[in-house]
Formats: C-alpha cells, structure tokens, sequence
C-alpha cells in the first residue's frame, strides 16, 4: 500500500461528527471493510464512582492535538500496513448525554485484516496521547476528568 | 569568549496552559524571559517559585515543547512554544 | 442489563444505510462506546481471483433473514451481556462499488467491554447464516458469490 | 384405520429457490402436494427426478423449513414454506 496516496483525516471540530461522510472518504474502489469507533457522552454512569452527567465541556490543545492524531495513523499504519484510509475526528465544546464526541474509522479491502484491531488501537492511543481534555458537569457540580496515562519520551 | 557570550542570551518562550493548570495559573498563556539552556525542570521549578498557585501542579504536569512531549532533562530551545497540561481525558 | 427493553435493529432494505441515525437509535443514556463494521462493495479485488467488479446484485429470503439475524443479536446479547443496543442492516439490490452493504453496530458503556468483538462476531455470523446472496457483474459476465458455511442443526 | 388414513393425507409445501438454484429451477417458487411424512431426503429426491436441472443442485442445497435450516432427516410438516439456496453469501 503507497501509504502517501491513502486517504488520512484527522480534525478537532466543534461541528457533529457525520459517520457517512467520514466512512466515504475514507472509501477507496479497493475497500471492502470498514471499522468504526465512535464514543459518546454518558448521562449516566454506573462503572466505578456512580454518577450522572448534564454536559462535558470538550478542550483541545489544537496544533499539537492535530500532530499527535497524524502520529497515531502513522501508528496505525505501520503496524497494519494493509490498511487503506483512516479518519479520527475529536468534537469539542459543550457536548450533551448522547452526543458522539470522538470518531475513528480504518477500511482495508477485507475484514480479517486487522481492521477492527487498528480501530481499536486508535481510540486507546488517542486516549493516551492527543491533547484534548473534558470536564464533567453535574448535579453536584463541576470537575476535570484527568487520564492517567504518561507519554514516554519520543511519544 | 563564546561561553559568556552564551549566558546573557535570554530565551523568549510562550507558555499555554490547558485544563486543571490554566485553572489554577488563572491564565490561558503566557510570555516569558528564561535565560537560555534552561532545562524543563528548571522551568518548572522556576514557574513553582513565581507562581506559587502552580506548585502543586508542577509535580506531576505533562509538558510539551513545540507539540512534542518533552522531559525533565530537555533544554528549552530558543522561542519555544510550552504546553503544560494534565493527562489527557479526550474520547 | 435488562435484555427486552433494550433497542435491537435488524432489517433488509433497499435504501442507502444511513451510520448516524443507527447508531443514534441504539444509543442510550448509559452508552459511551460504539463498534460498528461495514462492508462495501469493492470495483476492485487483488487477493485471490484478481478482478473488477461493475456491480453486485444482492437478494434475501427476507422473512428468513430477518429471523435470523436477530438470532445473530441473541447471540450476541448472550455472549456479551453488556452489550446495550445492537443494529443489523443489509441492504440489498443493485450496489455499486464504494456503496456501503451492510452494518453492525453494537453499543456499549465503555470500549473494554468487548463491544469491538461483538461486532465482529455478528458480521461473521451474518456471513454464516442469514440467508442473503450476491452475483458479481463485471467485465468477464456476472456470476453468483457462493459462501462455504454449511449451518449445523439448530443454528 | 389410522395407518392407513395417514398414508393418503397429502401435504401442500410451497417450494422458494433463489440464487444459483432458483436460476436452475427457472422459477422463483412451486406450490407441491407431497405425501405426508415425506422426509427433506426424500424432497431432494423428488425434485432431482422430477425436475433435472435441480439434479446436481440438490446435492449441496441448504434448506430451510419454515424459516429454520433443515437437514436430510427432517420430517417435511404440514403447509410448510420450503426455502432452497446455496451457502449465503452476504454482507
């Protein structure tokens, strides 16, 4: 695969994430297989500390937020050269119970090529590395989730 | 001598601070003079002593240097770009 | 989690699948994570037999198809308890290539719950047992696509 | 008595082919009187004589009764919808 010719995308966006316009870019004539992540606000949280939420204010380090979602598909790409176009689209702002806040889709031209395994690798390294960062605002009150993952050096 | 000459540089660096640490510096960025070959730490340990509502977060904060994740030991290159940053809680 | 109150899509069409409002209707307030695979109809195939593809004609014994595909999503649910909503579509028809086929999406609270092997369990399911088929037209003719899955009593 | 009456009930089945077997049945449907008790074996049997472009396709059909996948042993029931195809080839 000419990995310059593949379609990559990767944005922060204050817009709705449009699963069918995302998967059709990313569609080439050779593709057969699409895997998609999409994450979206709970409004109620029953794992662990037991909670509801009324919104999650989204807030990205935009620039570098951008380099470091170009870096997982390079990522991506590496460790699963087969596959063909990738997206990871990151919403920020004031999103609601719901609301699909994060997106990452890889195609390849069959399903038993790694494809689900890649989309999952994106949505955990975008969780360890883009700078993007959300409080949680509830009945009691307001606080900032912090990960707990520490990028090592070259990351 | 080029050695002292080295010294007096002052280095002009823009500091962004996001999430848990912009709360607590009660300002999205800042412009600094730090004397040139200042390391990470030393930065930290410096924003510690002039900020001291930074102190704590210091401890434990991520730091990039021109969108790279960047280490205790580094040097500050000249017009640097800073982010400081909790761990990241996107998705 | 409470299996009969829980959103479970399956259906054949011959409209375009639409991946937004799927995955907004098995979204629910606890939901935070969604798998979801598509197919699409590749012009062009390099492993195996190489060729080209002008289209794909597909068709159902809808009746049948769609009894079983909820008994892919039983399976699923009883797989994978967690699991909170699940949609199952095949569209068929006449599909041209870079047209989205199928989909399954499956939700979850979080990823780690094996939300992304649910979802690939049911398109391997699917390709196993609801009774739909294709005949490739291209260049050289049309011929019909015969799978290999030789279902076993009770499946 | 009951054997005998058993004996000569007939079973009206309504046969649905598609894809590779339909092409070869010519058409998409058959409405059949078959004797009751008729297993699927026996079916297959029936139509490979009956109908000779179905002789090879019986070898390898899937069937389904009433929506169900059905195997060679399988007593054909009372009114049921026959489904008849290749392996699926979804997705």
């Amino acid at each position: 695969m000419q990995s310059s010719n593949l379609p990559t995308i990767f944005s922060i966006t204050e817009s709705e994430i449009d699963l069918n316009n995302l998967v059709a870019q990313i569609t080439l004539t050779s593709t057969g297989a699409a895997a998609i992540f999409t994450g979206m606000v709970r409004g109620v949280t029953s794992r662990g500390d037991e909670h509801e939420t009324e919104y999650l204010e989204y807030e990205a380090y935009i620039p570098m937020a951008e380099e470091k979602m170009k870096q997982v598909a390079d990522e991506i790409r590496e460790k699963w050269p087969v596959i063909e176009g990738i997206a990871i689209v990151q919403r920020i702002g004031k999103l609601y119970p719901k609301t699909p806040t994060v997106l990452i889709a890889c195609t390849a031209a069959h399903r038993d090529t790694g494809v689900f395994d890649a989309a999952r690798y994106g949505i955990d390294r975008l969780k360890e590395i883009v700078p993007v960062w959300k409080k949680e605002v509830g009945p009691n009150g307001e606080e900032w989730i912090e990960g707990d993952y520490i990028p090592k050096a070259g990351e | 001598m080029a050695v002292n000459l080295v010294m007096y540089i002052m280095n002009k660096i823009k500091l962004l601070f996001f999430a848990t640490i912009r709360d607590r510096a009660g300002v999205k960025s800042l412009e600094l003079d730090i004397p040139a070959e200042m390391t990470v730490k030393d930065l930290k340990d410096k924003l510690s002593t002039d900020y001291p509502g930074l102190k704590d977060s210091m401890k434990s904060v991520l730091v990039a240097i021109n969108h790279e994740y960047a280490f205790d030991e580094a040097i500050v290159p000249q017009d640097a770009e800073i982010g400081m940053f909790p761990p990241v809680s996107g998705g």
